[in-house]
C-alpha cells in the first residue's frame, strides 16, 4: 500500500546487504552490486551485516520501513538468513541472493551462486592430481561456525579423503585472516616440517600460508592452494607462488543480481530459482585468462 | 564535586536530551523515521541489547563487568535450540530425552545462569578481577557452542518457538514485551527490594557493605546469575527470530551492552546509575543504528559517526565525572 | 557482660593481639587506650565479628560465643562504630542507616515510608540537620560521623563499640555524643570507647584498658590513674609531653605570606578572608565543623582556580594559583586532612612516598639516580624518627602517626617557606602526636611559616604563635596567643 | 594485605612457574616444542602481541584502559602502507607527495600517536571514563581505516619494508629486536625516570598525586599517546610481515593484549604491576597458542582450553587479591 518512491528525484533504491564487509572480496561484490544498480538507474545503498544474522535481521527490517524497492542478498547464513528473505517476501519486496545461498526455495526470487562445493571439488582434485595422490598436507578452515567454510572444506575432503595415500596432518582455523594464517602456518611448521600441500578456505589464509612457507624455506616444496580469485593470487599464481584457486566471480553475480531485480521491478516475474556461476579452477596454465575477482 | 539535587536531575536529564535531539534530527532528514512501523522496528531490535544490558547494569553496579555475555548468548540459544530439536541423547542407555517448548527455554536459561554463576564463584572465590574472568569465560563459552554445534547452526525450530522473537501480543511485538517484563523485574529489584539496595551498596563501597553484615560475596553471585540468564534470554531471543541458533551469535554484544550502560550514566566504578538509564542507553545506540540507515549513512562512515556519538554522549553526562 | 580472654590475632607475619583479655561492663564506658599499631581496632573487630579467626575466648553473660559474622554479631546485641566510615557516598542518608537492616513489608518489599520516619527520629537524637533524602556523598566528614552514630542507635544494643568516634568531629559535635552516651549507660549499654584524646577518655570513661604492641598492660578504674601514668603505660617507657612552643619568632615586619580579601569558594561571603604570616610563625586556624578551613588551604594551594578571588603574595611576590605544581613551585606545601585519601600511595615504599615530591632534582640527564633517593629518604626517615623496618616497606603497613611523618617528609624535601597543615594529629596518639607538634615547632624556628587547621582547641593553643578563627567562611578572630582563650575563641568559631 | 618481601617475590615468581608447567606439559606431548627454531617462531609470534600489551601496561597501571589498539593498529599499518605505496595526493595542486620508507614508518607512528594522544585528551579533559572513549575510538579508528583503505588491503610494499616484520639481525629475527628496544625503554620509563615512578603513584592514589605537584593530566596524555604509538608499531610489523596492510587488522587484539598484561600480574585497578611481567603474560599466551598447534588440537576445543588456561592463571596469581 505504501508508495515506495520516496526519493526526490523520484529513483527507485536498491539495497544491498552484504554479510561482512570485513573481506575485500565482499566489499567487491557489495561495491559492483551498488555500482551496478546505479548504472540502471537506481539509488542503491549497501549494509554491512558483519558475520552476524541478528544485524542482518535488523538491516531487513530497516531496509523493509525505508521502502525499498529490491533487496540484493548476500546471506550469512543459509539457513539463519532464510526469516528474513521470507520476511521481505511477505511485504512484496524481491530478494536476490548472491554468492551464498539460503535453504529455501520459495523465499527468494532468485539465488545466483557460487557454487563453492563444486569449486572445491575442482580445488580438491587438481590438488590431489599436483600432489600425485600422496603426501601430507595441512588445511587452513576459515571462522569455524560459518558455513562458507564447511562448504569449502567438505568439497575438498569430498574429493581428497578418496586417496588413502594423502594424509592431512593438521586442521586448523584461521578466521579467513591472512595474518593468523601466517601464524597458525609457522607453527603448524614447526611440528609437520614434512608436508607437500596445503588447502585454504580463502585466499587472504593462502597468501599468509604462503609467506610462513617462505619464512621456513619451504616455499619450493609446498604447494599452496586457495578459494577466491583475489587480486594478489591471481599475481600469485602467474608467478607460480601459489599453485590454484578457485575462481568466483562477484562481479557476474552483483551485476546479474542487480539486473533480474531491475527486471522485477520493471514487471518481469519468472526467475529461476537457481543460478549457478561456476567456480573456475585457476591454474598457472589458464591464469592468463583471469584478472582478479573474474573481472 | 557539588552537586545539589536541581543539577543532579538535569544530569539525569542530558542522555534524554541527547536521545531527542537525535530523533529531532533524523527525523527531519528522513520522513521514514517517525513512522509507527519504524518506531516497532528500533524497539525489536534492541529488545535484545536491553535484555543483556540489564543483566550487564546490575553487574556494574557491583563495580564488576561482564564479558562473556555474547558468548553465552550463543550458547545458551544453540543449547535451546538443540534440546528442542534433538533433546537429549543417552546413547549408553538407548534412550533420547526429549523437551518441550518449555523445557528448552528453561534448559537454555539454565545454562546461561549455570554459566554466570561460575561467573561469580570464581570472582568471589579466587578474588579474581571480574574482566579477566568473564574474558576467559567469552572464549570458553564460545568454545563450547562451537563443540555442541560442531560448527553448523542448528535450524528450523518450529513456528511456536518463532513466536518468541517474532510474534505480536495485543499490537506488540512479543520481544518487547519479553524485555519490558525483564525490566520491570529489574526496576523492581533495584527499587524496592534489598537485595538492590545491597548491589548499589556493594559498588558504592564493599568493604563497609561487607562491615555492614551484607553477604557481598552472595550478592555477586546472584548478580553474574542474573546476567547470565538474561544473557541466555537473549540467546534465545535471537535464535527464535532467525528460526536458527548461530554459533557465531552475539559475537562483541559485550560491548554494545556496556556501551547501553554507561551511555545511561552508568558509572563504570559502580554505586551509582540506574536501569531506566540503561533502557535510554539502548534506546540511545538503536536510534542511532537505525538512523544511519534511513539516511543512507556509508557502512564505513556508519563506524566513525557511531563512535563519535558515543564519545560525545559520555562528554555530555557530566555525572560520569570521576 | 561481654568479655574477651586471651585473644591472640596474627596477621600475616604480624601478631596484632596477644593473650589479650577484655572486659566490658553493663552501664559503663571502657576506654581502650593505646599508640597507634597496639591493635585497639583490631580487637574491636574481634568482639564485633570482624575478624572471626583467633585464637581465646569471647563470652557474653558468661556464654561462650564465637561470631560467624558481623550480622551475627548484631544480632547478639553488639554494634560498632568503626575508625574508617563506613558510608556509601550514593546513598541516602535513610539508605545508609538502614543498610543490612531494612524494613520490609509482609511481601520482603522495601518499606520506605517506615524507614524516614525511624531515620528522621535518629537524625534528630544526634542532632544532625539534614534531610534524609539527602545523599551521603553531598554530606561534610562530621556529619558523616555523626551519621554513623545515628546507625549505631538503630540496633537495639547492649554493647557498643566506638572507634576514635571524634577524630573527625568538633567539640560540639563531641558533646552531643557524650550525652548519647550518659543516656545509654543509663539504659545499661556496655560502652567501649576508643579515642587518643586523654580529656575524652578521663571525661567520659569510667574504666580503662591500655594495650602497647598487642600485649595486654593494665585496667582499671579512671578514677586511679593519673594522665602521665597512663601516657607512660601507653608508651612503656618515660615520656616528656612536648606542652608549650619554647620558639619565639622574631619579630620581623616581613610578611612571608600576605592574604587579601580571599574568598572561600563555597561561602558567598560579602567581606574576604585577610592575614598575614611571619616568618618563623604558626598560625592556627580554628573553627567549627564546615567552617571553610580546609578550603581555604586547599585554596591557597591552588586547587580550586576557578575560585579564586582576592590576593596572594608571598615572600613579596603576587601569586595566583590554578595549580598545586605553581603552589609548590612558590614554595608552598600542603599536608592534607585526609591521610588516605589524598595522602599516602598506598602500595609504593616509604621512600618512593617521599621522593616524589622532588624526583625531578633527582635526577640526571633525566634518569634518577637511585643513591640520591636512598639519601633524601634516609635523611628524612632519621630526621622525624620515622618508625620503618626499612625505605623498603609499603607505606600501608605502617601505623598512621608513622604514615603522618612520611607525608611531612615528603614535603620537607621541598624545601617550603609556608607549610599548610591540615589537622596534623588526626588519629595519633598523644606520644606521636608530642612528637609532630615538636617537630613543627622546630620548623618554625628554622623560619619556615605554619599554617595548621586543627579542630581541637588544646593543640591550637598548645602549638600556634596567632590563632585566626573561621566561621562560615568568613574570619572571625584574629588572636595572638596571649589574648587567645577557649573562650573567646569558641565565641568567635560560632560568630 | 601485609605482604613480606619474600613473599611478594614468590607471589611475581608465580607467572614463571605456571609458564615452565606448561613447557614442560607440551614438551612432553611434543617433541618439536622445545627446538630454537620454535622458540624463534614463537618469539616473532609475541612479538606484536608484546609491543602492544607494553604501552597497555602503562595505560593499565595509570589505572586507565586501552580498548582501541587492535583498530589503531590497522589504521596506522594501513596509512604506513599507503603512504609508502602512494604516498599523499594534493589534487587541487596536482601534486603527489611520495614517502621514503623511514617517511612512512613516522606517519604510521605519528597517526597512532595523535589517536592516542586525542584519547589522553578526552579523558582527562572531559573526565571520561576511559573504557568508553577507547571503545568509541575502537569503532571510529576501524572506520577510518575502512574510509581510507576503501575495504580492500594494500599490496606490495617492498622488501626493504618486508625487512621489518621477516627480517633478521644477528641471527635474531627483526621483530624481536624492535620488541626488545621497546620493551628495554619501558623498563627503562618505569623503574628509572620520574616519569614511570608517577605512572605508578597515579594508579595508586591519583588525588595523592595530584596534591604532590604532579601533572596527573599531563602523564596520562603520555601513556595514551604510548600506547598509540607502540599499537602503530605493531601496527608496521603486521603489514610489513604480511606484505600488506589488511583492514581487518588487530581485531580484537585488545583482548590479548589486556590479557597478557593481567597474566603478568598487573592489576587492572592500577599501580601494581611491571613491564617483565608483561612480557611473562605475552609469553604465556604465546606458548599456549603455539602448543595447541603443534599438538593439533582441534579448533573448537582451542577455545576451551585457552579461556580455562586464563582462568588458572589468574586464579594462581594471588597478588591479584582485592
Ligand atoms: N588486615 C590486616 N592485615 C595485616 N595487618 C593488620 C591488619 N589490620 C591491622 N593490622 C596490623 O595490626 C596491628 C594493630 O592494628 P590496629 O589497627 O588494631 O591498631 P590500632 O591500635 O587501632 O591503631 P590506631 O590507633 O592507629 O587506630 C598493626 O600493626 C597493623 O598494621
Ligand atoms: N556541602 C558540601 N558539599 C560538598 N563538599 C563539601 C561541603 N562542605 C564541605 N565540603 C568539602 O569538605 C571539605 C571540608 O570542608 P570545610 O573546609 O568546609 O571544612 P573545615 O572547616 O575544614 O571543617 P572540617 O575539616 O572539620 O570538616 C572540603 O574539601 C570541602 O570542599
Ligand atoms: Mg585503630
Ligand atoms: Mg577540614
Amino acid at each position: 500500500g505504501e508508495n515506495k518512491t520516496t526519493d526526490a528525484q523520484g529513483k527507485k533504491k536498491m539495497a544491498v546487504i552484504i554479510s561482512t564487509l570485513n573481506n575485500p572480496w565482499f566489499v567487491f561484490l557489495g561495491e559492483r552490486a551498488a555500482a551496478k544498480a546505479e548504472e540502471l538507474g537506481y539509488e542503491a545503498k549497501i549494509f554491512d551485516s558483519q558475520n552476524n544474522t541478528a544485524l542482518e535481521a535488523d538491516h531487513f527490517d530497516n531496509v523493509i520501513v525505508s521502502g525499498f524497492d529490491a533487496i540484493l542478498f548476500n546471506p550469512t547464513d543459509a539457513d539463519g538468513s532464510i526469516v528474513n528473505v521470507k520476511k521481505a517476501k511477505e511485504v512484496g519486496i524481491p530478494v536476490f541472493c548472491m554468492d551464498r545461498e539460503i535453504n529455501s526455495l520459495d523465499a527468494a526470487t532468485s539465488q545466483i551462486l557460487s557454487d563453492s562445493y563444486s569449486g572445491s571439488v575442482a580445488v580438491g582434485a587438481y590438488f590431489a592430481q599436483q600432489l600425485n595422490k600422496k603426501g601430507n598436507y595441512v588445511e587452513l578452515l576459515g571462522l569455524v561456525g560459518d558455513n562458507n567454510t564447511w562448504a569449502r572444506s567438505n568439497g575438498f575432503h569430498s574429493v581428497v579423503d578418496n586417496y588413502p595415500d594423502l594424509k592431512m596432518v593438521a586442521q586448523q582455523n584461521a578466521d579467513f585472516d591472512r595474518n593468523k594464517a601466517l601464524e597458525v602456518m609457522e607453527s603448524i611448521l614447526q611440528a609437520n616440517p614434512d608436508i607437500q600441500g596445503v588447502f585454504c578456505g580463502n585466499d587472504a589464509m593462502a597468501m599468509g600460508a604462503y609467506q610462513a612457507l617462505i619464512g621456513a624455506g619451504m616455499a619450493d616444496s609446498v604447494k599452496v592452494f586457495g578459494f577466491d580469485g583475489a587480486d594478489d593470487v591471481v599475481g600469485a599464481i602467474q608467478e607460480g607462488k601459489i599453485a590454484a584457486t578457485g575462481m568466483q566471480f562477484p562481479n557476474v553475480m552483483a551485476e546479474r543480481a542487480a539486473i533480474y531485480a531491475d527486471e522485477y521491478i520493471k514487471g518481469k516475474r519468472d526467475f529461476a530459482q537457481k543460478i549457478p556461476v561456476a567456480v573456475e579452477l585457476v591454474t598457472s596454465k589458464n591464469v592468463a585468462n583471469y584478472a582478479a575477482y573474474g573481472e | 564535586m557539588i552537586a545539589t539535587a536541581t543539577n543532579q536531575k538535569l544530569n539525569n536529564l542530558r542522555p534524554l536530551i541527547a536521545l531527542l535531539i537525535m530523533c529531532l534530527a533524523i527525523s527531519l532528514l528522513s520522513d521514514k523515521f517517525l513512522t509507527v512501523n519504524n518506531g516497532w522496528n528500533i524497539l525489536r531490535q534492541i529488545s535484545v541489547n536491553i535484555c543483556i544490558s540489564v543483566g550487564m547494569t546490575l553487574v556494574i553496579l557491583t563495580r564488576g563487568i561482564d564479558l562473556s555475555v555474547g558468548s553465552i548468548l550463543a550458547f545458551a540459544g544453540a543449547i535451546g535450540a538443540g534440546l528442542l530439536k534433538f533433546g537429549i541423547d543417552l546413547p549408553s542407555q538407548n534412550i533420547n530425552i526429549g523437551f518441550t517448548l518449555l523445557g528448552g527455554i528453561l534448559g537454555a536459561l539454565a545454562v546461561g545462569g549455570f554459566l554466570g554463576w561460575f561467573n561469580g564463584l570464581t570472582i568471589t572465590r579466587f578474588k579474581a578481577p571480574a574482566f579477566v574472568v568473564t574474558l576467559a569465560m567469552l572464549t570458553m563459552a564460545r568454545g563450547f557452542t562451537m563443540l555442541y554445534t560442531e560448527g553448523f547452526p542448528i535450524n528450523g525450530l518450529g513456528e511456536k518457538f518463532g513466536y518468541i522473537g517474532t510474534g505480536w501480543f495485543l499490537g506488540v511485538p512479543f520481544p518487547v514485551w519479553i524485555t519490558l517484563v525483564v525490566v520491570l523485574i529489574a526496576v523492581f529489584i533495584t527499587n524496592k527490594t534489598p537485595l538492590g539496595r545491597y548491589i548499589y551498596a556493594i559498588g558504592g563501597n564493599e568493604n563497609a557493605a561487607h562491615l555492614s553484615g551484607i553477604n557481598t560475596k552472595r550478592v555477586k553471585m546472584i548478580v553474574y546469575t542474573i546476567s547470565g540468564i538474561t544473557a541466555a534470554l537473549g540467546g534465545l531471543m535471537v535464535t527464535s527470530r532467525l528460526d536458527s541458533a548461530q554459533p557465531n551469535a552475539g559475537l562483541s554484544y559485550e560491548l554494545d551492552a556496556i556501551a547501553a550502560v554507561v551511555i545511561g550514566g552508568t558509572s563504570l566504578s559502580g554505586g551509582k546509575g540506574s536501569i531506566w538509564g540503561t533502557v535510554l542507553g539502548a534506546v540511545i545506540i538503536g536510534v542511532l543504528n537505525n538512523g544511519l540507515v534511513l539516511l543512507n549513512v556509508s557502512p564505513f562512515w556508519q563506524q566513525v559517526v557511531k563512535g563519535a556519538v558515543i564519545l560525545l554522549a559520555v562528554i555530555m553526562d557530566k555525572t560520569n565525572k570521576e | 557482660m561481654l568479655e574477651a580472654k586471651n585473644i591472640t590475632k596474627r596477621f600475616t607475619g604480624i601478631t596484632a593481639l596477644n593473650e589479650v583479655q577484655l572486659h566490658l561492663k553493663a552501664g559503663r564506658v571502657t576506654g581502650i587506650i593505646g599508640e597507634n599499631g597496639a591493635g585497639k581496632s583490631t580487637l574491636m573487630k574481634i568482639l564485633s565479628g570482624v575478624h572471626t579467626d583467633y585464637e581465646g575466648e569471647l563470652m557474653i553473660n558468661g556464654k561462650t560465643v564465637k561470631f560467624k559474622n558481623t550480622r551475627d554479631a548484631q544480632d547478639k546485641g553488639i554494634a560498632i562504630i568503626h575508625q574508617e566510615l563506613n558510608l556509601f557516598p550514593y546513598l541516602s542518608v535513610t539508605e545508609n542507616i538502614f543498610l543490612g537492616r531494612e524494613l520490609k513489608n509482609k511481601l520482603g518489599i522495601l518499606d520506605d515510608t517506615q524507614m524516614k520516619r525511624k531515620a528522621k527520629e535518629l537524625l534528630a537524637k544526634v542532632k544532625l540537620e539534614v534531610d534524609p533524602k539527602t545523599k551521603v556523598e553531598n554530606l561534610k566528614v562530621g556529619e558523616q560521623q555523626l551519621l554513623e552514630i545515628a546507625k549505631a542507635l538503630l540496633l537495639d544494643t547492649k554493647v557498643l563499640i566506638m572507634d576514635e568516634p571524634t577524630s573527625a568531629i568538633t567539640d560540639t559535635e563531641a558533646n552531643i555524643l557524650f550525652g548519647i552516651i550518659e543516656e545509654l549507660k543509663k539504659e545499661g549499654t556496655a560502652i567501649a570507647y576508643i579515642s587518643h584524646k586523654m580529656n575524652e577518655i578521663f571525661t567520659i570513661c569510667d574504666d580503662y584498658v591500655v594495650l602497647r604492641d598487642g600485649e595486654f598492660i593494665g585496667e582499671g578504674p579512671i578514677t586511679e590513674v593519673s594522665e602521665n601514668e597512663l601516657i607512660q603505660m601507653m608508651a612503656g617507657r618515660e615520656v616528656k609531653l612536648h606542652r608549650h612552643n619554647t620558639h619565639i619568632p622574631k619579630n620581623t615586619n616581613a610578611n612571608l605570606l600576605e592574604v587579601d580579601n580571599l574568598k572561600i569558594p563555597r561561602y558567598d561571603t560579602p567581606e574576604g578572608i585577610s592575614f598575614a604570616l611571619k616568618k618563623g610563625e604558626i598560625l592556627g586556624v580554628f573553627g567549627l565543623m564546615g567552617a571553610g578551613r580546609t578550603e581555604l588551604l586547599e585554596t591557597l594551594f591552588g586547587l580550586h582556580p576557578k575560585a579564586v578571588m582576592g590576593n596572594l603574595i608571598i615572600d613579596g611576590q603576587k601569586q595566583r594559583f590554578n595549580s598545586p605544581q605553581k603552589a609548590i613551585k612558590a614554595g608552598l606545601a600542603l599536608v592534607t586532612e585526609d591521610r588516605k585519601r589524598d595522602g599516602i600511595v598506598p602500595d609504593l615504599n616509604v621512600r618512593k612516598n617521599i621522593s616524589i615530591t622532588v624526583l625531578e632534582q633527582l635526577c640526571k640527564l633525566g634518569v634518577l639516580q637511585e643513591n640520591k633517593e636512598k639519601t633524601v629518604s634516609k635523611k628524612y626517615i632519621d630526621e622525624l624518627k620515622i618508625k620503618t623496618e626499612s625505605d623498603q616497606q609499603l607505606i600501608k603497613t605502617l601505623s598512621g602517626g608513622n604514615q603522618q611523618k612520611v607525608i611531612l617528609g615528603k614535603w620537607l624535601g621541598t624545601n617550603p617557606k609556608v607549610l599548610l597543615l591540615d589537622e596534623p594529629t588526626r588519629g595519633i596518639d598523644v606520644n606521636a602526636k608530642s612528637e609532630i607538634h615538636k617537630l613543627i615547632n622546630e620548623l618554625a624556628a628554622q623560619g619556615m611559616g605554619v599554617i595548621m587547621v586543627s579542630s581541637e582547641l588544646p593543640e591550637i593553643l598548645a602549638v600556634s604563635h596567632r590563632i585566626l578563627v573561621l566561621s562560615e567562611g568568613r574570619l572571625t578572630g584574629n588572636f595572638s596567643i596571649d589574648k587567645a582563650n577557649d573562650k573567646n575563641i569558641l565565641k568567635a568559631a560560632i560568630a
